[in-house]
């Protein structure tokens, strides 16, 4: 086997000894371990590549044991985790699709495009899976509004969620927003997608099968944009480094409208062609095609030199790792390549054959007539994973031994206090960029307790909502996660609708603090839970660690995004009083 | 009184979808001849300054602060005094 | 009554306006705006959407799109032709209504329902409208119309302002929200009357509309 | 070669919402010095020509055709040849 020595790059023995593996987050112990298995020193490129797969973003190497424990099973699921996005039976072969997504560093330091390119990606999760997207919801925390700093992150935020969702035209219908200081320097932006599936038959998930088949790179060009995104999410934040900036990409929903458009008719018109499609995320190419190939039990042979480019004098690493927006990867049967390629030629977007798939468990890629990468591809895809220690957090401690009795004098002036929170007050302000109409299928818009949206042709109407309050999981993980859940269930349910199913966003700290570690065990336990009590299984969700700034970490933020079907619309209810004289009950204790 | 005029455009690695969609039209149109198309933003800002070094210094700081995205973008521009009439 | 909605490459609306006629027992087809014949059509949509992006400015891309050249001639013709947000910035551009379309005068999208005032109810888009005002849904960043005032007296004169809002949104001069061509057939406005058309989303101000055009074109009567 | 800078700004008579939006938000940072802001666009478009005026007749068609809004838009342009290399 001949790896390709290129002279600009370092030398495999230079990558050891100079440690730049470690520059790109591997550790010493896991450098041992890819040498070990490999029998021999990684290169540059191949190096990389276990970088970006290996990093908390792309492997959960971190929170795998927690996420395990979600209970993801029952009557209803056709998918659960690990997919592009979750799924669940409807009935009349009806299905629902939806999942949720972080993408706070990014926004952090972009708002406008973080957040932009975050409902483009969660939309790709969805339509990847041959559904066509019905809705988004955003699930936001900022630090408290102080100063002009927080406001035009607040607007840059928004105005990406707008900018991106309009445009591609699924509307933006519900999700909340809290303001507190624990997000000081560290800004939640979690956006949540649902599709439908009118027949189940066309699901598609993300499986590289058959010899020979082709792999296919659809939508935009690649440039050098969001180079180690991937790693960047996986670690915390400084507020002096400007450098991570070089992560900014841009995105283009015009672009993604006939990306959506044209996936969604291609699964639709060639079924059998199309054998599995998923979108380029965090760490692009290398993501999407090796995990396709590892789970379709098969190896993975890409030709860098097929991909389509945007900028000179890229290298395989660079190829590999670029994040840039609206590109996905098919896999489609040989033979059926041209019918899928026209499809996409005849919408104006780029369709290249750049690989194939293999039966021989290995990922190999060849640039420039060599072969500068060949990995067991179980070994790209499978970091270790840690088991780490947790410890009760101190605060905890220390608030179980107080007591605290809120001294109230002037009733009506704590109201007034109260309802003039921003966390409080009406979202108006903020959800009235959001185009919550297109499509017109939405039955309750913006600033009730749930959104529903309709399934035309049937009676059918889905309830959605996100929730989670982190002061709440921050005082007591374990009770929080549940509360979590049933904040949500009450919004489901208070537009009428049976809650059926869930996805989350886990939102915390660094999980090498064993405190931090504590709340995110703990807050899943109780979510797990109540999300059996409930019947409303985990499909489909999100991990975001390192949320700190400084050393500060924000507070534990498990967003739990809830879907809830109803088969007859005319018993959907609303928020607002109807009618003098009506009596108001209180229920619960 | 001095006139600015700044112009703001891309830094070269980043996407410009505008540019793209912009070409391929030009192209459609026939302007075959067209090799590439960046679209940027242009600011005419009229303001009072005791010199023009000042002005110059004022002009940097509001731009980098408000006028461009710092992520992104980058600028250039050129200062000239005009009489307060022009105005 | 056979409508074609012109399909832009990032047209969104085109759906929910097909989906609005079909209602009314119109014969509607969604057709590429690549392709250059409808002369089948007694009336063309142009639905809400960002065709390209709305990249450059909205509308000025799409008014070069094969379609249009037909649809001037559907206009000459005195059929009826329709822009509904994006259609009507794409009108604007393509000259076939007068004025333009400017960002609104408070930067951002804004997606609402606010009330109109008809101006004229004796256009062949109003005849039969027996309200004085709508509550309609809009949602648009780029609805702030102008025209100059040789333009605005003629649009006066001619009693082309179809629709203004009560509480104007987006700067538009003198609350322009709806207007039409000179020789009546041509009409543009932002509001969105495919939204408000069935009952369960909560709004039906947009069923006149769509009666008045249905009435108008004879086939009620 | 050719490389085109396009300026197209507002026609004066016309009321530019985004540089008033600007303006304020100026005054809010404290740059009260500012006087006026008009925010167009910027173009630099590359184009193969076989002289300049052929260039220039182009740039001066399609900016009318379509980068501009003849109702309330004007452009300038500054052209120069460039190498190809510079592409
Ligand atoms: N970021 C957002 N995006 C879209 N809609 C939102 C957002 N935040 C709030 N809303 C809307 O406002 C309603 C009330 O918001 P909020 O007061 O945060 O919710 P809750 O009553 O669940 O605490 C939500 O149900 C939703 O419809």
């Amino acid at each position: 086997m001949s790896i390709a020595a290129n002279p600009q790059l370092k030398s495999a023995e230079e990558v050891k000894s100079e440690r730049i593996y470690a520059q790109w987050g591997l550790t010493d112990q896991e450098f041992k371990i890819i040498e070990n298995e490999m029998g021999r020193l990684p290169n540059y490129t191949e190096t990389g590549l276990f970088s970006a797969m290996w990093s908390e973003h792309a492997s959960y190497k971190k929170s795998k044991p927690i996420l395990k424990t979600f209970w993801s099973k029952n009557e209803r699921v056709l998918q659960g985790p690990g997919e592009g996005a979750g799924i669940l039976d409807i009935g009349d072969g009806q299905a629902v699709v939806f999942k949720a997504e972080s993408h706070n560093h990014p926004s952090q330091v972009e708002p406008y495009q973080g957040a932009a390119t975050g409902v483009g990606g969660i939309l790709r999760d969805i339509f990847s899976m041959g559904a066509q997207p019905i809705a988004v919801l955003d699930s936001l925390r900022f630090s408290e509004i102080k100063n002009e700093q927080t406001k035009s992150l607040i607007d840059g935020v928004i105005d990406g969620i707008a900018g991106y969702g309009n445009a591609i035209g699924i509307p933006t219908v519900g999700g909340d927003v809290a303001f507190d200081d624990a997000y000081e320097g560290n800004l939640l932006c979690n956006v949540m997608s649902i599709g439908l599936l009118d027949h189940q038959d066309t699901i598609k998930v993300g499986q590289a099968h058959g010899k020979d088949n082709s792999v296919i790179y659809v939508g935009a060009k690649t440039g050098r944009d969001g180079i180690n995104g991937a790693t960047f999410a996986s670690t915390e934040f400084s507020s002096q480094e400007e450098s991570q900036r070089s992560a900014v990409q841009v995105g283009d929903p015009f672009m993604e409208k006939l990306v959506m458009d044209a996936t969604i008719k291609a699964v639709r018109e060639m079924p059998e062609a199309v054998i599995a499609i998923q979108d380029m995320g965090a760490a692009g190419i290398l993501s999407s095609s090796s995990e396709m190939g590892e789970k379709g039990g098969s190896g993975i042979w890409l030709d860098l030199d097929k991909v389509p480019v945007r900028e000179k004098g890229m290298i395989p690493y660079e190829l590999m790792l670029s994040e840039s927006q609206e590109r996905m990867l098919l896999v489609v049967a040989q033979g059926r390549e041209k019918g899928v390629i026209d499809l996409y030629r005849d919408a104006g977007l780029d369709a290249v054959v750049i690989g194939k798939v293999t039966d021989d468990s290995r990922y190999r890629l060849s640039f420039q007539g060599e072969t500068v990468a060949d990995l067991d591809i179980k070994l790209l895809t499978k970091a270790p994973s840690y088991k780490l220690p947790s410890k009760l957090p101190v605060h905890i401690k220390k608030a179980s031994q107080q007591q605290y009795q809120p001294k109230i004098s002037n009733p009506l002036q704590i109201i007034m206090q109260i309802l003039s929170q921003p966390t409080i007050s009406s979202k108006k302000f903020f959800y009235r960029h959001f185009d919550s109409m297109v499509r017109t299928d939405t039955v309750v818009k913006p600033g009730g307790d749930a959104a529903v949206i309709r399934i035309r042709g049937t009676k059918k109407a889905l309830s959605l909502t996100t929730d989670v309050n982190g002061r709440y999981v921050y005082l007591d993980p374990y009770r929080g996660g549940q509360m979590a859940i049933a904040e949500a269930a009450r919004n489901v349910v208070s537009t009428g609708v049976l809650p059926i199913g869930i996805t989350d966003c886990l939102n915390f700290g660094n999980p090498d603090n064993q405190e931090v570690y504590y709340e995110s065990e703990q807050s899943v336990a109780g979510i797990n839970n109540f999300a059996k009590q409930l019947n409303t299984p985990v499909v489909s969700g999100n991990v975001s660690l390192y949320n700190e700034t400084d050393n500060r970490a924000i507070y534990p933020t498990p967003m739990i995004g809830m879907v809830g079907l109803i088969r007859d619309n005319r018993k959907i209810t609303t928020i607002n009083f109807k009618k003098n004289g009506d009596l108001i009950y209180l229920i619960g204790s | 009184m001095f006139l600015a005029k700044i112009y703001v455009t891309y830094k070269p690695s980043i996407l410009d979808p505008q540019g793209e969609v912009i070409k391929s039209a030009l192209h459609r149109l026939d302007y075959t001849d067209v090799n590439s198309v960046m679209q940027g933003k242009y600011f005419e800002i009229k303001l009072e300054a005791k010199d023009q070094r000042t002005a110059a210094k004022e002009i940097e700081e509001f731009s980098d602060e408000l006028l461009i995205n710092v992520n992104m973008e980058t600028f250039t521009y050129k200062l000239s005094e005009i009489s307060s009439v022009e105005e | 009554m056979k409508a074609a909605v012109l399909d832009f490459p990032g047209s969104n609306c085109d759906f929910d306006m097909y989906y609005a006629l079909i209602d009314f027992g119109i014969d509607a087809k969604i057709i590429d705006a690549r392709q250059s014949n409808l002369d089948d059509y007694d009336a063309i949509f142009l639905p809400g959407g960002f065709s390209y992006g709305d990249y450059l400015r909205a509308g000025a891309i799409a008014r070069f799109a094969p379609a249009m050249e037909a649809v001037k001639k559907a206009a000459d013709q005195g059929r009826f032709v329709v822009g509904i947000c994006n259609g009507f910035q794409i009108l604007t551009e393509a000259g076939l209504l007068p004025g333009a379309l400017r960002m609104n005068a408070k930067a951002g999208f804004i997606c609402d329902q606010v009330l109109l005032n008809v101006e004229n109810d004796n256009s062949l888009f109003t005849k039969n409208l027996s309200r004085q005002q709508l509550l309609l849904p809009i949602a648009h960043a780029g609805g702030n119309y102008y025209a100059d005032q040789e333009t605005l007296t003629k649009l006066h004169a001619n009693r082309q302002i179809i629709f203004t809002y009560q509480d104007n949104p987006n700067g538009s001069i003198d609350d322009i929200a709806g207007i039409i061509s000179e020789k009546g057939n041509v009409f543009g406005m932002m509001p969105h009357p495919e939204r408000a058309v069935d009952p369960l989303l909560g709004n039906i101000d947009g069923r006149p509309f769509f009666e008045s055009i249905l009435q108008t074109s004879g086939v009620l009567n």
